[in-house]
């Protein structure tokens, strides 16, 4: 098993990605916590969380790259997924702090004010850490498995796949808007308190968030990778290039998307429900349309089908946003607007892409997943 | 082997490094000047009103600058976008507490936003100052509200128009965007209406997503419930669907003598974008009006037009005055009086000094902060639509009314006491708390 | 079929058709149409075992419809289909037909550009073509044999691990067609295999086909007639979706439906 | 219809004026006159009210000009207590009790304010004074307005007028109203034959009239004693209700067709760039939102120099909304979109970011409020094609509109040459290359043939929503969902798509309100495209391969 998975990646890349797993959960920690506040090399604790809600992004950028880059399928119902799993995490942490909320009710408190007077069936069973992780997984991929079963079975591809996909997220926005639906309406879940017992406004616990995220992350990567690495991922990207070869060379496609469109969602509800705790808030708005179509972005800015790119395709565009909405309040969607016309036009391949033109490396070799590793 | 990753590892060091070092490098700069943020949607679907809130509350900061500034210190805002996403609210809450390390906040309009930064500001001990009417059912030590109470909007309107004079309304239909603030205030508004002897039979209440522009069954819904009694609509849609909703009721020849509409979030602003000659007569309550006579008004008024005019702002000489935008004002001011007075802009002495605060405001009268709930005692003024866009007010209170920050109306929240005074420091309890 | 069962399982009991009647394609009765416009018109055609059977036809005359039924492309309207005596075509899907052991090779030529001629001959492969298997199975030494003689057989063995995508169009063909020799069908679809190809290619094509008839059952879709009298064992004439005459190439040649279909106009 | 929007107001303010000068001299209650329209002009809403009921009481013509005047806040009072009235056209006044013109500019004048309690009995007396009109118009509209608030102070007016009306659609109004003053009366006969035209009225407005009749006290008697009342008054009932349940159908397919064209007219231009050229033009609702600019600029050059012609800027801003999308969109087209034709998803990514760009502009040039669009007069109001059942101005436009578009769009692409070869280049553009047409000129036509029907779309939705920055946003999921649902490439599709959609939900909201309404047809549409990947208007065969 280790053999294999060293055999993911040169010895160089593993060092490099060591180094770098070391800096994110070993050393950005350690600027904040143990350095002085008034040291030059002090972090300060909101960068923390906006890293960590970076990771959470790169994680999403991740799914979509599985899903997209390296299967041509482009889900517009990415965003979905991650509330989802965002909404698990939510219920939880409102089910823990039963009793602390403003009406000290056993109930959230938008139950109270809309006079519910006992918890709904479907949050039972969110008080448990263990049932809220279940969940996190599997409603995702239930959903994924079941949209996924029919619109793939209708043999519904390209931008048929998208606008279905999107209707799905413009649907479930819609749904989870409505304030008897049970999820809180458009406020969504927040003012949370503790996760397992831990205070989340402590700025320790806030380290501890952002180490996991990182670590499920490079977790994820890793997964990812071996996928792609294997022979599944010469399907799936075989899918994306000629699908009717791969049919009558006897493959069932249906299940080859049905996985990768399921491990996508898994991975997106695992992010969103680490996202939460992280940002305090969840609420439909987390569904609009427009979010899913910026996860794209972020995969196509990073390059496409390279795993790593989705990364740092994430991180770029997040961190520009981060940065220009508060510089240039008023011109930053330019800035967003004239990257991402750039990255299309000029960047094919994205970031990753550019990267390797600048390292004057003739892109041949395996596939593009193989650019950063082997030639 | 080696070089063929150096392109993407690059890149992901020199990330890293921008992200460590950029507010770093920031941070290191002299502080000679008072930060404050505004925290308002320059885009996304909230720029709509916001965007005006922040022009007033950089009008506002650069007046009290011409003035000498406070403590012998400039003003300096941090504008900020919060793009109309709420997470991405409590991000920049964050960020201009812990990074830029200001004095106050101005900002949110939505709800939602507003809960998406209260966990940080009460984390981090900052001070947000909150300008718009909101549901209540929420008391922070760290948010002054300066926006209005339901019983200091929504329970008045009700009651002008059950009253001979504002046509005795007999049913209501209670028609809004599906969110908290409606929800809310449907709620409040349904256990007075009970309260005064009205039916369940004789209140129709109708929700509608956000966004939504067509009003045609929902209006024919209105016109047919309102054939059995006298009918007043009270109506708390939010944002871009009033004017879909208003060009419908106005096209079906509903006029504001049959049904009169009461809205709590159409001012000034959003009847810019309505041809309100067919709205004559349909109603809003407020804590103030642009139309208002007084001399504090007329100042303020002319200010902003000066604003407006010296800063070339979107618009020019169409812009007008709201209720927002005085309690944005208002709270900048009291702001400001609070820090001269503590001679510190500390968080907590800030908000010590804030309690008791008096300013004399546009609408005419003394407004001062209520030390217990952090809200305004405001009067409220009813206005019917004029056809030149502005209000004729038709209705007021003798003076300001404390706002009541937990509902009587509602059972679970009656029991509460807003009171951050000694002995009791507590926003939401029902026996005190000590700090 | 020497090395069947010995470089990978199959997923069918033991992926041999029943050709005890000699025939292993029966077409019956079927009729396709796109809004009115019928493409196949009760078209009725056997292929006999080990045959190199050719069907020829004018534009337009259902060549690459009569493909895309038979490899559960397009379902037909009616009539039915049976591969050997017991295997009803109508009622698989295109994968479970491909891995009952029909191959088929499309008009243009379709491989995966962004993978290497290994990593396309290996998808092809004969093996369990399930999902967890692509992500666990590894390749044995037998299969490896497999692929390099294949490579092999289509000439190809230098460019082992060049981007597909990078063949010229004449290689591309065969790479396609060695990818069909991976699946180890018992017949095999080819729709214009010689198509675009320079004299010479057609050339090593015709004996690359001639070479693979006998063993295995091989349909061609053709224009160019040369090529056909070339290889062909037995034609078949398609003109509006009906067979028109059919036969050995030289009767073929000298019917004068066949004479006025294709010099009459 | 109330003065403010009634069609003839000067027609209406001549004829009163003509009154005022030809009224026969020697009035009994001169004096009263005086001293009534004198208090109109009272600061306290209360004293307003009883001087406006004390001029009903006269009954006297010449106090109109001066309800009229307190009606549109024309009135003014000077501080010596003398009312004015302001013309309606130009500076001038004059004064309401002399009918004396006023040359001098005057200053400090109040404006009485009124609210809706003032409003309506003002309406009433005004429409109880113009009942002597001699413009049927305006008697007719009279009428009306006494339905709206029937008092019993007006039967005798009433009956006074229908013996003298000449003209029969008036007469049935005032009978009408008579019938209403009537019912709640003591004469059984009369009320009987109130009941029975209220009754042949089918109008829905007068089902509150007769629920009192048949309404039980606690004590579970009936408040009406007469069974025969009751029985006339439950058949009146059931004949309006009766009635109802046809315009009930009636009106959702109207509001249906109206939203189906609505969908139509902004999914069109999407029909036409993402189904024939295929690309994601995520900017399509931008498209709309330039028209709805492009409208709101016309209306404003239209205030500000042809205000006689104002009626007409939405004429004028028609084309010009089509030129103005149509030569944005093929500015994109030719610096962005055609370097990426065959890859829709990344035109997807691309006209994203055109999408932000063209928001934050507008919004850097406009501001981020809604500007004000006002719908022509033509365009206000509606027409009552039954009793209960209001088609309104703007929504019937809009549907002939919607029509009117298509039947252009079917024209250009199947009746010009540029069409011909628009369809050409779409099906096979090597070909059409090899055929020596211009492709790349013709994709730059076809893009901002689309783009230019957007922004036709943008005019009507200024018609009937908000016009502001993000005015695309709310539009452009929904106009994908019409396209693919019709089918890529197929114009018919689109119309079938949108229109189903429009009616399907318009049927479906009254049971399961708004928000459910859109979910379910959402699940709809997906559901939908499972049976059918390809659309209602499915292409088979070797076209659909692609």
């Amino acid at each position: 098993m280790l053999s294999q998975l060293a055999r993911l990646h040169t010895r160089r890349a593993w060092i490099y990605i060591l180094s770098l797993t070391i800096l994110a959960v070993l050393v950005i920690p350690v600027l904040n916590r143990a350095v002085p506040k008034d040291s030059v090399f002090y972090l300060p604790d909101y960068l923390i969380s906006l890293c960590g809600k970076f990771l959470c992004y790169a994680l999403v950028a991740l799914a979509m790259d599985m899903i997209w880059g390296f299967s041509g399928i482009l889900s517009l119902g990415q965003g979905v997924f991650f509330s989802l799993g965002g909404y698990a995490m939510g219920m939880h942490l409102m089910r823990v702090m039963a009793g602390e909320g403003v009406y000290r009710s056993q109930l959230p408190d938008f139950m109270v004010f809309l006079d519910w007077k006992e918890l709904p069936w479907y949050w039972l069973g969110f008080n448990h850490f263990w049932f809220t992780v279940l969940i996190i997984i599997l409603v995702p991929g239930l959903l994924a498995l079941i949209i996924g079963f029919f619109a793939f079975r209708s043999r519904i591809k390209g931008v048929y796949f998208s606008i279905i996909t999107q209707a799905m997220t413009f649907a479930l926005m819609l749904f989870f808007f409505r304030n008897e639906t049970g999820f809180g309406g458009n406020n969504g879940l927040t003012d949370f308190k503790r996760i397992l017992g831990f205070s989340l406004q402590e700025p320790a616990v806030k380290v501890g968030l952002y180490i996991i995220s990182a670590l499920v992350l490079l977790i994820s990567y890793l997964l990812c990778r071996y996928i792609t690495m294997s022979k599944l991922g010469r399907v799936l990207a075989g899918i994306r290039d000629a699908e009717s070869r791969i049919m009558f060379s006897g493959y069932n496609t249906l299940h080859y998307k049905l996985f990768v469109f399921t491990l996508a969602a898994v991975l997106s509800g695992v992010a969103g429900a680490l996202y939460v705790p992280q940002v305090g808030i969840i609420n439909p708005s987390e569904m609009q349309p427009a979010n899913s179509i910026e996860m794209a972005i972020w995969v196509a800015v990073g390059g496409r089908g390279t795993l790593v790119g989705a990364v740092i395709g994430a991180g770029l565009v997040n961190a520009a946003k981060s940065w220009f909405t508060v510089a240039f309040p008023n011109l930053w969607l330019y800035f967003l607007g004239v990257m991402f016309i750039g990255t299309t036009l000029f960047l094919p391949r994205g970031v990753v892409g550019l990267a390797a033109i600048l390292a004057k490396k003739k892109l041949t070799g395996r596939d593009s997943l193989q650019m950063i590793d082997s030639e | 082997m080696t070089r063929k990753h150096l392109p993407s590892i690059f890149i992901l060091i020199t990330m890293s490094l921008l992200l460590l070092t950029g507010p770093a490098i920031q941070a290191v700069k002299a502080e000679d000047t008072i930060k404050v943020g505004i925290l308002h949607s320059l885009s996304g679907t909230m720029a709509i009103s916001e965007t005006s809130l922040k022009d007033v509350a950089l009008m506002t900061i650069e007046e009290i600058n011409q003035r000498g500034g406070l403590l012998g210190k400039k003003i300096e805002p941090v504008v900020v976008d919060p793009a109309s996403n709420w997470p991405l609210f409590a991000e920049k809450a964050r960020e201009l507490i812990d990074k830029h390390k200001v004095a106050a906040v101005f900002g949110c309009w939505t709800s939602v936003s507003r809960k998406s930064v209260l966990p940080v500001f009460e984390e981090l001990n900052g001070l947000l100052f909150y300008p718009v009417q909101y549901e209540g059912e929420e008391c922070s030590n760290n948010v002054f509200y300066t926006g209005a109470a339901p019983n200091q909007q929504a329970i008045p309107a009700v009651e002008y128009l059950m009253s001979k004079e504002g046509g005795g309304a007999k049913r209501f239909v209670l028609l809004g965007t599906d969110y908290v603030y409606p929800r809310t205030t449907n709620k409040i508004l349904r256990a007075f209406l009970h309260a005064k002897g009205i039916t369940d039979a004789d209140i129709m209440e109708t929700y509608t997503p956000f966004g939504h522009s067509d009003y045609q069954t929902i209006v024919t819904s209105i016109k047919d419930f309102s054939a059995a009694k006298k009918t007043a609509v009270i109506s708390t849609i939010n944002g871009d669907s009033n004017v879909p909703f208003y060009k419908e009721l106005a096209n079906r020849g509903i006029k504001a003598e049959n049904i009169p509409v009461v809205a709590f979030s159409v001012g000034e602003e959003e009847l810019r974008g309505i041809d309100t000659k067919p709205l004559v007569g349909h109603l809003a309550a407020w804590n103030y009006f642009m139309s208002i006579d007084t001399k504090e008004n007329k100042e303020f008024i002319k200010k902003w037009q000066d604003y407006v005019k010296k800063h070339n702002l979107p618009g020019g000489d169409k812009r007008v005055t709201n209720d927002p935008m005085e309690a944005t004002y208002i709270g900048i001011n009291m702001w400001a009086q609070s820090v001269i007075q503590a001679g510190t802009t500390d968080v907590n002495a800030v908000r010590q000094a804030m309690g008791y605060q008096k300013v004399k405001a546009p609408c005419g009268f003394d407004i001062s902060m209520d030390a217990k709930n952090h809200h305004l005692h405001k009067p409220v003024f009813i206005g019917e639509i004029r056809a030149d866009g502005q209000f004729d007010i038709v209705w007021k209170t003798p003076g300001p009314i404390r706002a009541e920050a937990w509902s009587p109306y509602i059972p679970d929240s009656a029991k509460k006491v807003a009171d951050w005074t000694y002995p009791w420091v507590c926003g939401n309890c029902t026996a005190p708390k000590y700090k | 079929m020497a090395l069947n069962g010995a470089y990978g399982h199959i997923a069918k009991k033991d992926g041999m058709v029943d050709t005890s009647h000699r025939t292993v394609l029966y077409v019956d009765g079927v009729t396709v149409s796109f809004d009115g416009f019928k493409a196949l018109d009760d078209l009725s055609l056997y292929v006999d075992d080990g045959n190199l059977h050719c069907i020829i036809g004018p534009n337009g005359a259902g060549k690459t419809t009569l493909l895309d039924v038979i490899t559960g492309k397009t379902r037909p309207d009616t009539g039915s289909l049976f591969y050997g005596q017991s295997i009803d075509l109508s009622k698989l899907s295109e994968s479970e037909i491909a891995q009952a052991g029909i191959g088929r090779k499309f008009q243009k030529p379709t491989v995966f550009e962004h993978h290497t001629l290994f990593e396309n001959l290996e998808l092809a492969l004969k093996c369990n073509k399930g999902v967890w298997h692509s992500l666990f199975g590894i390749l044995t030494p037998i299969q490896r044999r497999r692929i390099a003689e294949v490579l092999e057989t289509i000439g190809l063995t230098d460019q082992v691990d060049q981007k597909a995508g990078l063949l010229s169009h004449g290689q591309k063909q065969w790479l396609e067609i060695g990818m069909l020799l991976m699946q180890d069908p018992g017949l095999l679809l080819l729709d214009e295999p010689v198509a675009g190809m320079t004299p010479q290619e057609i050339e090593t094509s015709a004996n690359l086909l001639k070479s693979l008839s006998g063993e295995r059952t091989v349909v061609v879709v053709e224009h160019d007639m040369e090529f056909v009298r070339a290889i062909a064992q037995w034609v078949t004439v398609l003109h509006e979706g009906r067979v028109l005459a059919e036969g050995k190439m030289d009767e073929v040649q000298h019917n004068p439906k066949v004479i006025e279909v294709y010099l009459g106009e | 219809m109330s003065s403010l929007s009634s069609p003839y107001p000067l027609v209406r303010l001549l004829a009163a004026l003509f009154i005022l000068a030809f009224a026969p001299p020697g009035y009994p209650d001169e004096g009263k006159l005086e001293e009534s329209i004198g208090h109109l002009g009272s600061s306290s809403r209360q004293e307003i009210i009883a001087s406006v009921e004390a001029l009903r009481q006269l009954g006297d013509h010449r106090a109109l000009p001066a309800l009229e005047a307190l009606l549109d806040r024309r009135l003014r009072v000077t501080k010596a207590g003398r009312i004015l009235i302001k013309l309606k056209t130009g500076h001038g006044m004059i004064d309401a009790v002399t009918g004396v013109v006023i040359a001098q500019q005057l200053d400090g004048l109040d404006i009485p304010v009124i609210n809706n309690q003032v409003r309506i009995v003002l309406s009433q007396t005004i429409a109880n004074l113009r009942l002597a009109s001699p413009d049927a118009e305006v008697r007719l509209a009279a009428a009306e307005e006494l339905l709206l608030h029937p008092q019993e102070e007006a039967t005798s007016a009433l009956r006074a007028a229908i013996d003298r009306e000449k003209t029969t659609k008036v007469r049935r109004a005032l009978a009408l109203a008579l019938a209403l003053t009537e019912v709640a009366g003591a004469n059984k006969e009369r009320r009987l034959a109130a009941l029975d035209i209220i009754g042949q009225s089918d109008n829905p407005n007068f089902i509150v009239n007769l629920k009192p009749l048949l309404a039980k006290q606690a004590s579970g008697e009936f408040q009406e004693p007469d069974e025969q009342v009751r029985q006339a008054a439950r058949s009146a009932l059931s004949a309006i209700e009766r009635h109802m349940v046809v315009v009930g159908v009636m009106q959702n397919l109207f509001y249906g067709l109206s939203l189906g064209s609505v969908l139509l007219l902004v999914a069109l231009g999407l029909a036409i760039t993402f189904g024939l050229m295929e690309v994601i033009n995520m900017a399509h609702g931008e498209m709309l939102m330039l028209g709805a600019y492009s409208t709101y600029i016309i209306q404003g050059i239209f205030k500000a120099h042809f205000p006689d012609q104002f009626a007409w800027y939405l004429v004028a801003s028609i084309p010009t909304a089509f030129i103005v999308s149509g030569v944005v969109g093929m500015i994109l087209e030719r610096s962005i979109i055609r370097y990426l034709y065959g890859r829709p998803l990344e035109t997807l990514l691309a006209t994203w970011g055109i999408s932000l760009l063209l928001i934050q502009t507008v919004r850097l040039i406009f501001g981020a409020q809604n500007v004000e669009v006002s719908n022509p007069p033509w365009l206000s109001g509606g027409w009552e094609l039954m009793p209960g059942l209001m088609l309104t101005y703007n929504r019937i436009a809009i549907i002939c509109f919607g029509l009117g578009v298509v039947l252009l769009v079917w024209l250009f692409l199947n009746r010009s040459p540029l069409g011909l070869q628009v369809r050409a280049v779409t099906q096979n553009r090597a070909m059409a290359a090899a055929l020596g047409i211009y492709t790349s000129r013709v994709d730059t036509w076809t893009f901002g043939l689309g783009s230019g029907i957007a922004g036709l779309a943008g005019v009507a939705l200024s018609q009937i929503g908000n016009v502001g920055p993000e005015l695309g946003q709310s539009y452009i999921v929904d106009s994908f969902m019409v396209v693919v649902l019709g089918g890529v490439g197929k114009l018919a599709g689109t119309i079938w798509g949108a229109t189903g959609l429009g009616v399907i939900n318009k049927f479906l909201e009254p049971f399961t309100g708004a928000v459910l309404g859109k979910i379910m047809v959402l699940v709809f549409i997906i559901l939908f495209i499972q049976k059918r990947p390809q659309g209602i208007f499915a292409l088979k065969g070797r076209m659909a391969e692609g």
